[in-house]
């Protein structure tokens, strides 16, 4: 082979493999794909956050003992996917109640000064999120910053007052790591990771 | 002279458009991205650079906008400072030198080749961008995914104008085509 | 033994010496898979018929696998036989056609390799989103292989035709300057280019913007698989590959008919000229193969009305064009020429016959109304294997013959005469019986007929084996030309 | 139908071979170039008249018909590898609007009567919803078949309906 074949063919195998890491493996384009993969892999243990609950009542976001906390970012006067997520979550509930399963799952609003307490019943209500096993709750101002670049939540204004955001079903283990995040659809998934956490 | 002058225009215009590529995704990847990587290929035209390293460097060129066109690179050039600066860095540098040091250089085949390819991928990209059923970043709105989308698709045929009706008319708008014309005109 | 009055002409002698023996070898190898590809019919017909227990799933990789393998054979042999002869009008260089034939080797094996190692059955036409839900016969890695062997054959034939494009463009004035369009309204029509010449503008054109279409929708696929939440509009992956397919397939005829164009006159002593109506058939097929695929998507109602209308007008357009330029022209250029009917001159006639012939049922269920009740029935397969089988293979054959024929042109022998009216007769019962299911109502790609359909099959299957029987013969003649011709030197 | 398109096929097939094997090999004289452009302008310009009187009867009641008033609407979904419909004793007489949608790959809904003559069909396609709209006039049990090649059973991929007489 002449030189300068063997040159290009070294520098597409280094190409490669440069794009070959830059999307972790070829599975993931999207910085959402990428956050997925990146937590299953990291496992980040979760900081103490302090979320204000639907009575006024803080509590934190880890989980107590022996428990999986499943946690969806909302803000609740979404009209569109946060409804759905909602819709989501009420079926995921039904379906891990009907399994035993020893989960706690908490609706955060990233949106504290909009979702006052009575937003947050509201939406509680709307979606059958009595408290018992799925509770509403939003994060502490003060918490704020930090836990969205901790869970990678990214919410964009747009322009109507709302946001558009990365939904998504994340899973805190017993231990308080964070280890997947999800389609908030994917109950199969879902459910058997929870399964197999606890 | 006149080419550094151009090129840190063109670079300066990007800086510009900062703020303007952080709320619209088509600002960022249709008009910051080019000018980013043009400051650089007009650098790159005046290189003088050795035939064996032309591959590479093509490779090298190509790989660079590959990267910058993931979707997740556009989030984190966002998100993050430090790949903010890289992209300000390495598309001129990476992307826009090696391709101006080696694609006008090529023979005449492989640079059609190279210009039918971008024509696809850019159809490609307007197919994922304006079709997909998800939000494709997280920085952007999901109407201007699909302006983006859109976007691509116009770029796409602004292009295959402009490289189709030199070929058709058989002079060129281009200067290395007429370079090449002259040339065969001498030989005959 | 080389003398000084040689050594000028020297590089470009050599250049045509291994243009010709890479061609040689390229329609070696078309005739070779050509052969294959029709028992991987005959073997359908055959299951189809009950007279072979075939499973399901075999059956639609032979089927993925026929489909693939002659569009991509009949392109490839059509794009060799361009390539022969437009090196006679201007220097190609044969280093890109050598890397033609590289990447569709590579393309081949990964074809191959996706249907009978990684069991991909999801037709030549890779319905979106048919490679991804395979109902588990086949994994997603046989899928992205498929598409992967279909982006190096695309990307070898997009090389071919910028060679051609760049030579044409080159030495013509442009693209339009190998059209010859501007002898359509004004000045000498005497001095347009050679048929082949624009034969090959036109044909660059059309395919080059088909492989973009292609490349584009075949990498969406992939990301689509390996990706599956980037979702592809069905609607418009459909019309990307409908056009695609539609105008590469059509490609391997326009570029097979530039054999007749230079062969015929061979025997007939007089150039094929170029006149006004020529040069204006040639600009209607540049814009019509790209029109026409709307005819596909009769039965897609979310399809514009007037796409509909398109269709089915460009259809019986083409087929206009096509029987009153091409088929009528040679006809003239036959008629009263005093012509010693070789196999070469046999079989080219025939492809040019069975093009025309093969149009009629194509623009019948071009027509919206007919399409209702013929859409996607055997009749489908019955006007395409009219064309393909007995006018582009045909001509293909016919260029093989005349490669491999001695210097003077001899009568047929009775072996040549035996292969070619066995390959009439198998050929048009053969596509007979498909054009006959189709009025019949039968659906095609299904690997189980019902008992009331199986006589078509099998009398389909016994035409089929006849014009297996003389493919094989015509084979072996072109191979033992070969080697006779190779000894003689 | 299908056998008057088949016949006339058949006859325009063997026509065009005919009269180009005929012309060839008929003996005489090659044409002169003005009697080959006059014979050839014919051919083109009568080939085109034909082309457009094709054209205007053919598409002037667009084949694919617009659903009345008083339509009767049928859902049919598909997948691999069966068809469902809502509805499946159908009155005669009746116009019906089927609606047609699939949950996985590109289908087509083929209608057959009894004796597997296909009367009418339209393309079926994830993400989009075709309708398709026809009035039987025969009594019986017709047939869906899968018109589409969508995986290895796509031949499997069949069902049935009646349609009745109503009082």
């Amino acid at each position: 082979m002449s030189r300068a074949g063997a040159y290009t063919l070294t520098a597409v195998v280094v190409a490669a493999t440069g794009l070959y890491a830059a999307t972790d493996g070829l599975r993931a384009l999207t910085a959402e794909a990428a956050r997925r993969v990146q937590i299953q892999e990291t496992r980040p243990a979760v900081p103490p956050f302090v979320v204000e609950g639907l009575q006024g009542r803080r509590h934190a976001l880890r989980p107590d003992s022996n428990q999986v906390v499943m946690v969806e970012f909302i803000y609740t006067t979404c009209p569109t996917i946060c409804q759905t997520a909602g819709g989501d979550f009420a079926a995921l509930r039904d379906r891990a109640v009907d399994r035993g399963l020893p989960v706690r799952m908490l609706s955060v609003s990233f949106d504290p000064a909009a979702d006052g307490l009575s937003e947050l019943r509201d939406y509680a209500d709307r979606h059958g999120a009595d408290g018992d096993v799925w509770s509403v709750a939003r994060l502490r101002p003060a918490d704020l910053q930090d836990a969205l670049r901790f869970f990678r939540v990214k919410a964009v204004p747009d322009g109507w007052g709302g946001y558009q955001h990365n939904a998504a079903v994340l899973l805190i283990d017993p231990d308080g790591l964070l280890v997947a995040a999800y389609d908030t659809g994917d109950f199969d998934r879902i459910l058997a990771h929870v399964e197999q956490l606890s | 002279m006149n080419t550094v002058l151009l090129s840190t225009l063109c670079f300066g215009a990007a800086l510009v458009l900062q703020p303007m590529a952080r709320l619209d995704p088509v600002a960022h990847m249709l008009l910051q991205y080019p000018v980013l990587g043009v400051s650089g290929y007009l650098l790159g035209l005046k290189m003088p650079t050795a035939p064996d390293l032309r591959g590479p460097l093509l490779v090298l060129g190509i790989t660079c906008v590959g990267f910058w066109m993931l979707p997740r690179s556009l989030d984190a050039a966002l998100d993050s400072p430090g790949m903010h600066l890289a992209k300000l860095v390495t598309l001129p540098l990476l992307a826009g030198l090696p391709l101006g040091m080696s694609v006008p250089r090529v023979g005449a085949v492989l640079r059609g080749f190279l210009k039918a390819q971008s024509l696809s991928m850019l159809g490609v990209l307007s197919f994922l961008y304006s079709h997909a059923p998800i939000r494709i970043c997280n920085s952007y709105l999901i109407e201007d995914q699909q302006r983006l989308g859109a976007g691509f698709l116009w770029l796409a045929g602004g292009l295959s104008l402009l490289w189709a009706v030199p070929l058709f008319l058989g002079h060129s708008l281009m200067p290395d085509l007429l370079l090449q014309r002259k040339k065969h005109h001498d030989l005959c | 033994m080389r003398t000084l009055s040689q050594i000028p002409d020297n590089a470009a002698q050599q250049s045509a010496t291994k243009t010709a023996a890479v061609i040689k070898l390229s329609i070696g190898l078309s005739g070779v898979v050509f052969l294959l590809m029709m028992i991987f019919g005959l073997i359908m017909r055959a299951a189809q018929a009950g007279w072979v227990d075939l499973d399901n799933a075999l059956f639609y990789q032979l089927l993925t696998a026929h489909g693939a393998g002659m569009v991509g054979t009949a392109t490839f042999s059509g794009a060799a036989i361009m390539w022969y002869f437009l090196a006679r009008h201007v220097a190609l260089n044969a280093t890109v056609y050598i890397a033609f034939l590289g990447l569709f080797l590579l393309g081949v094996v990964l074809v191959l390799g996706s249907i009978f190692i990684g069991g991909f059955g999801g037709a030549w036409n890779f319905l979106f989103p048919l490679p991804a839900l395979s109902g588990g016969i086949w994994e997603v890695g046989a899928a992205v292989a498929f598409c992967l062997g279909y982006i190096s054959i695309g990307v070898g034939f997009l090389l071919y035709y910028l060679e051609v494009g760049y030579k044409i463009a080159r030495a013509y004035g442009g693209l339009l300057g190998g059209l010859g369009w501007r002898f359509v309204w004004h000045g000498d029509v005497s001095r347009a280019p050679p048929p082949t010449v624009i034969a090959a503008a036109s044909v660059t054109i059309f395919n080059s913007i088909g492989i973009i279409f292609g490349a584009i929708v075949l990498v969406a696929t992939i990301v689509n698989l390996l990706f599956p939440e980037f979702a592809i509009d069905a609607l418009m992956a459909k019309n990307a590959i409908l056009f695609f397919g539609h105008v590469f397939i059509n490609a391997s005829i326009y570029m097979a008919v530039t054999a007749v164009y230079e062969v015929i006159p061979e025997y007939t002593g007089k150039p094929w000229k170029v006149s006004r109506v020529f040069v204006i058939a040639w600009a209607v097929v540049v814009i019509f193969v790209q029109g026409v695929y709307f005819h596909h998507l009769l039965q897609d109602v979310n399809m514009p009305k007037w796409s509909m209308v398109v269709g089915q007008v460009m259809s019986y357009g083409s087929s206009v064009v096509l029987i009153a330029v091409t088929v009528y022209s040679t006809a003239v250029y036959l008629k009263g020429a005093a012509i010693k009917w070789d196999l070469s001159l046999r079989l080219l006639v025939l492809g040019v016959i069975g093009w025309g012939v093969g149009t009629i049922p194509a623009f019948i269920d071009g027509m919206v109304a007919v399409n209702k009740i013929m859409h996607n029935t055997m009749w489908v397969p019955g006007h395409f294997h009219t064309y393909l089988l007995l006018g582009e293979v045909a001509m293909a054959f016919g260029f093989a013959a005349w490669l491999v024929r001695g210097r003077a042109i001899r009568e047929t022998s009775a072996l040549d005469r035996f292969a070619f009216g066995a390959y009439v007769a198998g050929g048009g019962g053969f596509v007979l019986m498909f054009l006959w299911s189709g009025a019949s109502s039968i659906p095609r790609r299904w690997a189980v007929h019902y008992a009331q359909w199986q006589l078509q099959s099998q009398l389909a299957t016994v035409f089929a084996t006849v014009v297996v029987l003389a493919t094989a013969l015509l084979v072996a003649g072109y191979l033992r030309g070969l080697l006779r011709r190779g000894t003689e030197q | 139908m299908q056998s008057q398109i088949f016949l006339v096929s058949l006859a325009l097939m063997f026509l065009l071979a005919l009269v180009f094997v005929r012309g060839v090999v008929a003996p005489g004289a090659p044409l002169e170039a003005t009697r080959v452009n006059r014979q050839r302008s014919w051919l083109l310009w009568g080939l085109v008249m034909i082309g457009l009187v094709l054209s205007v009867a053919s598409l002037r009641s667009w084949p694919h018909r617009a659903a009345g008033a008083e339509v009767l609407v049928v859902n049919v979904s598909g997948g691999q590898w069966w068809w469902e419909t809502d509805t499946t004793e159908i009155p005669l007489g009746q116009e019906v609007e089927f609606r047609v949608t699939t949950e996985d790959v590109n289908h087509g809904l083929g209608i057959y009567t009894d004796d597997m003559t296909l009367i009418t069909q339209v393309q079926v396609m994830p993400g989009y919803t075709n309708t398709l709209v026809h009035t039987f006039e025969q009594p019986g049990r017709f047939h869906l078949l899968c018109m589409e090649y969508c995986g290895v059973a796509h031949h499997d991929m069949v069902n049935e309906f009646q349609v009745v007489e109503v009082q």
